[in-house]
């Protein structure tokens, strides 16, 4: 389909209605919500899911002979496998629920190079404990959660943690890339699918690839993917992928990992407790087959049920016969619609005097980082704030970018499939008066 | 008596529960497997002996609930005298039987088998009815254990 | 107040119209709950805290300078001083927020004894490295959450992990404790305040001076405490405190784990991500303070709303001036209810011929767990079921108390505030009834 | 202009951001001490030179926001000439008037410094506030560094 013909059937006022908190007036004007990339705001469809399923089918999953429980457990396995369906994996074996992102990347960080059979390889990498100089590459434009779990893990093992610089206009050097590749025993490869602070996409098949070639692994910060991009785990190829649900208008308190299953049953066991274990005695514990073995205690059952809810909501906004179809028919119809409000909104503030935007790159999501000249970012903020705009000041947890770009902070709008035209004016005109207040 | 429980809990399964057939360890077996139902945490073992492509003698030991102990019985009545096709055509049957989700289906070739089939409505149970099967068919592939996973 | 006085003030019924899940019916039956110790039910008061959040408030926290982020921020901080005083710690710099029960153990499993500076002694304990044959003494009726964390720490580090035995009754064999103290270098004791399988409520303020003693620190599981007793971790002195709070009328996919403050600021960071740092360089990385040095990425904000909802709700029970007096006065009428309920169903159904009941502490919650000759548990679990009672059949994840008792497993009631006479006569009626179908 | 922001931003606020007093190293200060805002990463130093139990100098430097910047400027003028009493006696009124969730309060002895009455209302602001006097209070004490945390 055309981007015309995509963009003349989205109606976004239409959308808008699904989500009761846009009418909010704050301190009495129009709220102009473009802290998406912080978290988006919550569907009637999962707000209601959540209260059916507390008033009609609260209980414990798992192992639960009663109604209730194998009522929610229906639930709670379906919703796996919607899950399943978003990422296109191959097995919900491969779908391993998280508190959030952050828990996903630790996760991954704890249990893949602490294997006890020291030389065993597994798909494209060896999963044998890291030595000291080992290399693990961090891209420089990473997400604290996709920086710090690797420096705690080489502070533990030796190993060394390496970023892989990134260019004037936010896009990774793939040239460095190949040769930092080329640089010591490199196991893996840590990137973000679509960066936060600077709104790039990044080519993580190539990546990917090159990776494999030399035997390190992938692990992907899908964070900001997850909102604006139909994803395809398979097609990337990266070994372990992570979602923030609570960025993918699902509930917060939940995260997904997926990753490939091989590795995955190659990995030792990350945390204990009810549902990993086959049996546990203490002369010796044995443990739960994929996915429940990275999965211990209760999950997080309403957080499920919310962010399968939140995704059938999403398919519901697009054509098609399966649900994989309408997912990815939507994320077309949602990039679409948030590049089209993004690149407008590029445009009109680089008109503004004083303003400069930082994440110039080709592939680029409906994330604006911006300063303006002697105004803080934080001032920008509030100022915002009083005319109803929200938008993110600071460093977005992502200080290595700020020191790459010699700046202490940006402020940050980023888009979400509800926003308007409406709200990029309302952006362009409150950020045109900043200068006059503080200059 | 409850009448959805009397769909579940029918009379043939209570009595081969009561008093299973085959429960005891078969001496000369030539194969056997050791099954685990992880949502529980019960065990059976199927002990099986063959000759010719058939199944001459079956039995099982374990401790199971209601439902898995009259499987597990049932099912020694089932396949003994069979042949290996014809058993693992039963098992594929009877496995379809207590997992489709449709409602009108004929599955009067099980036999006494059939009285399984209000298991369906009990998704936690499903494992019960099947793991000595999954067990059985360890044992015949040649493999020393099955789950239910 | 005396326990007729504090009776006569509960009313059982309206309480159980502030919960509309009880009026499920099953099959056509009346729902009778009693698997309140997998999960309690949800109170309208939560349910509508998190509507209302979602509809109005829904932002991230921390750092947000706009309005919904500021309002989210204020309810989230208010939540976790509602749970300071639940526990009565003395600062909300020791209330953690995890992702449950579960994951408050493994937090201080991965980082109690990995400090760096090898030979720190905080508080009672110290807090370096285990070595090989250290022990960790966890008792016999532990749940898998608060035994498979210590094992995975056992098998990294060499350290030996004892079970305290239990007697008969299902009490601790304190005797047995004793000795266990005196024999090797025992750095720390977990156990749980109330058990989830026999109901006992174990004596740890007199564990926690034993261990204190000589020089071990205790981690106790509060998951079954939560729901019954009006918890004081100062009084108790334990060094680390769990709750698991989908079991305390909350929703799934939050947990707290209280540590003293003076141990958890010598514990190093557990999980690396946004929010846990202060400053992030490829060249090093410093860390917050607490509490967030242990909370990395974005919190589960509506679950610890909902948390904090529950918590007034409970309080709005009792009677009192401040927040913590009718917190004590609401657990004194809970205890007082849910025990009168639990005693009354033992003793009618020691009547049952073939039942054994396992759990006879002298101090006991309102937890069942019992068997019936001849008959399966999860063949009790489904006739109950079918005459709308839902119990929980199993080894409740604690198989070491199965194995103790010579059981595969139980079918076990457990109460909660809302649950009536006319459910322990449900219950009574239809255990009765269940040995007719079996034997 | 939006009258709840003209409540933050007061004129005085303004001017001393566009125009810091005393924004310069003190060579010769007798205590100095750093301080971090984690909520944003940003930082101040603040020098102080004191004579018999006096402050007879004052400056700051580093990088803030609008109102962090305006409060280290005019916390310099409020408190030169002070002794080290009064000083913390302003300290206290000032960190009274930006936390208080009382409306109807008297902070007119704070003089200047009543403009950032405002930031009450932002309570992700107030540390903006008082990180300069949290640092002014940690030199002052010997301490070489302040959070507001
Ligand atoms: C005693 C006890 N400890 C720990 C847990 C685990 O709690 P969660 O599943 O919330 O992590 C439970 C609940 O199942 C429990 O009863
Ligand atoms: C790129 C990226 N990675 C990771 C995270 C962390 O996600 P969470 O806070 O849900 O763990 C975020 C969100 O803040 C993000 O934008
Ligand atoms: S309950 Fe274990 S096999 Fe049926
Ligand atoms: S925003 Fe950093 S001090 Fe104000």
């Amino acid at each position: 389909m055309s981007a015309a013909a995509l963009a003349s059937h989205y109606d976004v006022e239409r959308i808008r209605g699904d989500f009761p908190i846009l009418e909010t007036l704050v301190r009495g004007r129009r709220l102009v919500y473009l802290d998406n990339a912080a978290t988006s705001q919550k569907p009637v469809a999962v707000i209601k899911a959540l209260r059916e399923y507390w008033e009609t089918s609260n209980a414990n999953v798992h192992r639960g002979v009663h109604f209730l429980s194998m009522k929610a457990t229906t639930q709670f396995d379906k919703a796996r496998e919607t899950v399943r369906v978003f990422l296109n994996a191959s097995s919900t074996q491969e779908i391993i629920f998280t508190k959030g992102c952050s828990e996903g990347i630790n996760l991954v960080a704890a249990s893949l190079f602490s294997t006890a059979s020291p030389k065993s390889s597994h798909g494209n990498g060896s999963l044998s404990p890291l030595e000291p100089g080992d290399v693990l590459l961090v891209s420089n434009m990473e997400h604290h959660s996709n920086i710090v779990p690797w420096q705690l893990l080489a502070a533990r093992t030796g190993a060394i943690v390496k970023p892989i610089p990134i260019t004037d206009q936010g896009e990774i050097d793939q040239n460095a890339y190949d040769d930092l590749l080329g640089q010591g025993r490199v196991r893996l490869v840590a990137v973000n699918h679509v960066s936060n602070s600077l709104g790039t996409i990044n080519p993580i098949k190539l990546m990917s690839q090159k990776a494999h070639a030399i035997g390190a692994f992938v692990m992907v910060d899908g964070a900001q993917a997850g909102p604006h991009l139909s994803i395809d785990v398979q097609d990337l190829d990266a070994d372990f992928y992570t979602l923030s649900c609570h960025k993918i208008y699902a509930p917060t308190g939940i995260g997904v990992l997926y990753g490939k299953k091989t590795l995955l049953e190659a990995m030792p066991p990350y945390q204990g407790g009810g549902d990993m274990i086959r049996t546990v005695d203490f002369s010796g514990t044995t443990f739960a087959e994929l996915p429940f073995k990275f999965e211990a205690g209760t999950p997080n059952i309403s957080g499920v049920i919310g962010l399968g809810a939140a995704i059938e909501y999403l398919a519901s906004l697009g054509q098609g016969e399966s649900l994989r179809e309408k997912l990815v028919h939507s994320f077309a119809q949602f990039s679409d619609h948030e590049n089209r409000l993004a690149r407008q909104a590029e445009d009109q503030l680089r008109q503004v005097s004083g303003v400069r935007i930082y994440g110039q790159a080709k592939e680029k999501a409906s994330v604006i980082s911006f300063t303006i000249d002697g105004v803080h970012p934080h001032d920008i903020g509030t100022f915002l704030d009083a005319e109803g705009v929200a938008v993110r000041a600071g460093h977005h947890c992502c200080m290595p970018v700020m020191t790459r770009y010699g700046i202490p902070a940006t402020a940050r709008a980023s888009f979400a499939l509800y926003n308007t035209e409406a709200d990029v004016e309302a952006l362009v005109k409150a950020v045109s008066n900043v200068k006059e207040m503080f200059a | 008596m409850n009448p959805d429980l009397r769909e579940l809990y029918q009379e043939t399964i209570l009595d081969h529960n009561r008093h299973p057939r085959n429960r005891r360890k078969l001496e000369e077996a030539d194969a056997e497997a050791h099954g685990h139902n992880p949502l529980c945490g019960d065990n059976v073992t199927v002990y099986v002996q063959t000759e010719d492509g058939k199944v001459t003698d079956i039995s099982f030991d374990g401790n199971g609930c209601a439902i898995s102990t009259a499987s597990a019985s049932l099912m020694t009545e089932a396949v003994k005298g069979k042949t290996l096709e014809e058993a693992e055509a039963i098992f594929k049957e009877f496995q379809e039987m207590v997992t489709s989700t449709e409602q009108e289906q004929d599955h009067s070739e099980l036999g006494d088998l059939e009285v399984f089939a209000g298991v369906r409505e009990y998704p936690v149970r499903i494992k019960c009815a099947t793991l000595p099967w999954h067990t059985l068919n360890a044992a015949l592939k040649g493999s020393e254990s099955a789950t239910t996973e």
